[in-house]
């Protein structure tokens, strides 16, 4: 299996084409092309300990809703989006018909306490659209881009999952 | 002393209260509400009993039904922890009603401390440095502006009735006055119903230091020392170290004496913290006082050697303080991070969920205050504060490299924290000459990462083994939706690559 | 400074020691064998190598193979830890050779001080009082006796060439001395090959307590106090304390005094420990010497504020003893218990096997040395130590207290450990008071468990408790086993118990 | 179900009998034939937090290869063996007709070091039979009767697993 993996960590973003083949119960890993030796062993369920020549590294993942990966490395950390060209094709490319209308989603659940906005408003970049409140915080949730409101979806009050679309801006 | 104790509160804090407890052979009482049965306040108290629904308002924040479960179960005592009930006044009086004692100051200091108008003109009576400004509501603007233009501009045009920044506005000079106060009265006005405003004079980059207190119910009050809490993030501490790399003997002598000073005008007892603003001349000015325990009240007992906790109930029991704590002498350097369940990423928004795994540092100098446990779900009901992680050290230098290493042993993988936000302040240069004030940590998060930092070596290798790691997980998960027979049970063979041992007898 | 430094060892004193590298900035390379490759000292190291089989004589044992990566990997210098080869004086040969810099004493004054017989000699030239007895192997038995008698019995034979027991006899009169004499050198003889006997005065229930030293390589060396180990079982220590309960300002300093004269009579640099047995009349004798780092070093550490592997380290790198030591006050009380894999029920025989979950204590004044982490399998190689749990409080009734509030919280299934036996000790009237000797433990293991330690009505409500989750176990194995789906994933339902909620808000 | 559980701790022996009921996804517990309150939460695969009438227990239990149970309560210590009348019938009494013959098994992995007796040695209570090594410790077998070896089944420097037959005392 090929797989692009995108990075993105303190120092910029970088990309890799690791190859792993499965050999039995085994896998062989390429690196940009040159064969590494990775001695991988899971320490817990999303925790890998890899010792990569003789470096130790302790690699913790989280998943995101997003399909990305966050990676802890130590002090590091990484965001890594995973091309499969198999499984995957096309799929980095499939965000572009969206370009200039942006979705505004919840970003962890909660309950929207305050509408900042109504259908048919000029917004400006970064201004507020709306307030939700989860664990005692409030936090107001900002326009990625100046555009018109094209719908709010919620209602002050109403309570939201993660990943619930609250709004549009066109 | 007394023989069982009910905590009013949960997390982290009722954890370290019931510890306190059970060192001194008392009882000690949890309450819960119903997403948290499984906490670990609940785990390891000696009793625990639910208290309603999640919200606060129908389980934490009922003192009726708090004070039904202390007399159900036969405490003789209340400790608030911080937050929920622990400044609210009406906690105390209806523990004095119901023969309970309250583990905190009584009712008349907590008013007359604990409000920020009332405290300050506490303090002015029992000179106290206050920010300079109006003492009352501004009544003739001319006036106010010739007082601030006799302090010295820029100055702030504060709502008496205010909060939010509502009704606020930073003045620059003279010309800048009027329009000024027309607009933030106006403000004022739409947002409380309430046009009145004072004026404050504007400390440019303060640093917020506050000296733990303690006084005893015999007329006995002293100063523990300082801690430094300026690292903030809107307002909220997330760094807290003692001794203040900036506060010398006389200042801190100084600032003890000012802070006795008000507890004994206030007529306190118990454990209190009156915190300080600091301008760039060492100039200290009254902010308010907390009226509790406080968060960080761990990196006083490290410097210190006491247990604030234990200290608090045996001054609730009507103990004296004894004599030798005015001779204590601080010893090293302590630090505390807030570890918070946050999404960086998503401008530090609460991220609760299940914590599927954890790696927690340990060893030499190393103090953990944790409130959860891995496999655990943090809820979304409350402040997501998951631990707090305090170094000590023989120097700031050892303590900052303690809690680096503890840093980076330290991960969580199910949430999101705010752990890499300590490690890159832990390695800013300004951070470790102790070149901070209030909005350093604001400022900061708005410039670009500074690359320096990492050696660029062991920043490709880790970002290899990061990609490395990616690629096997996304495989292991192909292979497994592909063979869902595969992905029950954990085939121990999984992640195994064959890695070229061989080659790793030959190298390094 | 020191780049990189190779760790010669495994489990927790490796991962002790990499944590003082990372502190200090310095690259740490692990070792592992093949069962090691999960290990928690593998996992925190900044490199690690195989370095072999299981066995440690095929491992960590194996000079050339250490050097070798050591060499490979571009270490200055090497660890030794304590146990394997920390003792043996062909490790600072071949690292001196191999243009290393070894972290521990040079092999001339490990040799000096480290043998038993050695020690003994140079002991007695530095003026440091030894047990009394004959210097030399007994040659004529009537002399021997004679001085026997002048000492006062009970006294020793023991075996020159002697270990384990064998050509030893206690003696406790003249009447039984000559046969005594006989039975013990045909006994040697037998085993050893060598009949000589000496001649030891017997210390009934000697205190065991230790002087750690440091000297530098400028001729200076210093005490860093006392450590308390009479809590031993089987000639193996379980707890440390510092300071010891006994001990004086005014015998500390003789004690101390006499470690320094003998550590400068052996040319000693870097850490080392000097043992002793004081007798109920506080005189004490020299035991031997441990020319290394301690597996109690932590008790230290605690009082003094001190970290001896960043001093080890430093001494090995050139460094002066800083002046400020001899004015160092220890503040308050440190308490160390070795958590092991060992099955009480079982004469605490090794009981490795895998994690499969536990609970590990922190807090205020609780320290955890690590080793170990859950889902991993203790191997059955090594000495099974799994973590070091050490208190501190300001006094010995607090560590004690704080102790004991960790036992409690502390737990781990899949394998038996000697938790047990630690909260037992620690609720025993003649520790409390600080009454121990060396034999006190086993003495105590041979004796009932005495009922009053536990208040009856808590025991009782425990084990309802216990027998609760006794038959719920029980239940849902013989459901899985009746209903093999059932079994697979977790159904949170599976432990609920209907356990009248109602009634829990009626009650208490 | 209804069980037998009898506990060993610190106060001795004590016998309880522990009867649940599932309804539905729920259990209803007596003990000792009265109802109690008992609140379960399973914390961790092997580890319970029982709330009591109120008092909190937190058990790990792990279970024995002789199909004991070692349970932990804070500073309390049990051993339960559970008899389940239903599945367990007749098991508690199978032990009897082994009275007077004494096999002596090896308690943990290791290595048969040394054998001290051989078959048709008189033997008395607590003599020594072999030494296990493990992990570096040796530790002395002794024998839990006095009466005559009948036989030894390893050899020194032998390697034996955990419950392994080492030798028999009749």
């Amino acid at each position: 299996m090929k797989f692009e993996v995108e990075l993105t960590g303190q120092c910029g973003k970088k990309t890799r084409i690791v190859e792993l083949e499965r050999d039995g119960a085994i896998w062989r890993v390429l690196l940009d092309g040159r064969p590494v030796a990775a001695d991988v062993a899971e320490i817990a369920p999303h925790t890998l300990s890899i010792l990569l020549d003789g470096q130790s590294f302790e690699i913790s993942l989280t998943p995101c809703p997003d399909g990305k990966l966050k990676l802890q490395a130590g002090l590091q950390e990484f965001t890594a989006e995973i091309i499969d060209p198999r499984a995957w094709s096309g799929r980095r490319h499939g965000g572009v018909e969206a370009e200039g209308r942006q979705q505004i989603i919840a970003p962890m659940p909660g309950k929207v306490v305050r509408v900042l906005v109504k259908a048919g408003d000029q917004v400006e970049a970064a201004q507020g659209l709306l307030v939700v409140e989860a664990m005692k915080m409030q936090n107001e949730i900002r326009s990625p881009k100046s555009g018109i409101v094209e719908r709010v979806l919620v209602k002050e009050g109403q309570a939201v999952n993660a990943g619930e679309l609250l709004c549009v801006v066109a | 002393m007394f023989k069982k104790i009910l905590i009013a509160n949960r997390g982290e804090i009722a954890v370290r209260i019931l510890r306190a407890c059970r060192e001194l052979g008392i009882q000690s009482v949890a309450v819960f509400s119903e997403v948290d049965r499984k906490s670990l306040h609940v785990r390891l108290a000696d009793e625990a009993y639910p208290i309603g629904p999640a919200p606060s308002r129908e389980s934490y924040l009922r003192i009726d039904k708090l004070l039904d479960v202390a007399r159900r179960s036969g405490c003789d005592a209340v400790h608030p922890g911080y937050g929920f009930l622990a400044e609210n006044a009406a906690l105390p009086r209806a523990c004095v009603d119901a023969g309970l004692t309250f583990i905190g100051p009584p009712a008349e200091a907590m008013e007359a401390l604990g409000s920020k108008t009332a405290g300050r003109q506490l303090a002015r009576r029992a000179d106290v440095p206050i920010v300079p400004g109006t003492n009352d509501p501004i009544e003739k603007p001319l006036e106010a502006q010739a007082l601030a233009h006799s302090m010295g501009y820029p100055v702030l045009l504060k709502a008496v009735a205010g909060g939010g920044g509502k009704g606020m506005r930073l003045v620059y000079s003279d010309a800048e006055f009027d329009s000024a106060f027309r607009e933030a009265s106006s403000e004022a006005m739409n947002a409380f119903g309430d046009a009145r405003l004072y004026l404050e004079k504007y400390l440019e980059r303060p640093r917020h230091v506050e000296i733990q207190i303690f006084a005893d119910a015999h007329g006995r009050v002293v100063s523990l020392g300082e801690r430094e809490c300026s690292v903030q993030r809107r307002h909220q501490k997330v760094i807290e170290e003692a001794p203040s790399p900036i506060v010398t003997p006389d200042l801190r002598k100084k600032m003890g004496d000012a802070a006795v000073r008000l507890a004994r005008a206030g007529g306190y007892v118990n454990a209190g913290t009156v915190e300080f603003l600091l301008d760039a001349h060492l100039n200290f000015y009254f902010l308010e006082v907390n009226t509790r325990l406080q968060v960080e009240h761990p990196v006083t007992e490290q410097v210190t050697g006491l247990d604030l906790v234990k200290l608090q109930i045996a001054i609730a029991a009507g103990h004296r303080l004894p004599f030798a704590w005015e001779t204590i002498t601080p010893r090293g350097h302590a630090m505390e991070v807030r570890l918070y369940a946050e999404d960086p990423d998503n401008n530090f928004f609460p991220s609760p969920g299940k914590i599927l795994s954890r790696n927690v540092p340990s060893g030499p100098g190393i103090r953990l205050d944790d409130g959860v446990y891995e496999g655990w779900t943090v809820p979304n009901d409350y402040d997501p504060l998951l631990s707090k992680l305090i170094a000590w050290g023989n120097s700031r230098e050892e303590t900052i490299a303690r809690l680096r290493r503890a840093l980076e042993e330290y991960s969580a993988t199910g949430i999101k924290t705010n752990a890499g936000l300590f490690r890159r302040i832990l390695s800013e240069p300004e951070f470790l000459r102790g070149e901070i004030h209030t909005k350093w940590l604001d400022e900061l998060l708005h410039r670009p990462i500074s690359v320096a930092s990492v050696p660029d070596e062991k920043e490709d290798a880790a970002s290899d083994a990061a990609a490395i790691a990616a690629a096997l997980w996304q495989a292991t998960r192909s292979e497994s939706q592909s063979n869902p027979a595969s992905a029950t049970g954990e085939t121990p063979s999984r992640w195994k690559l064959e890695g070229r041992r061989q080659q790793l007898d030959r190298t390094p």
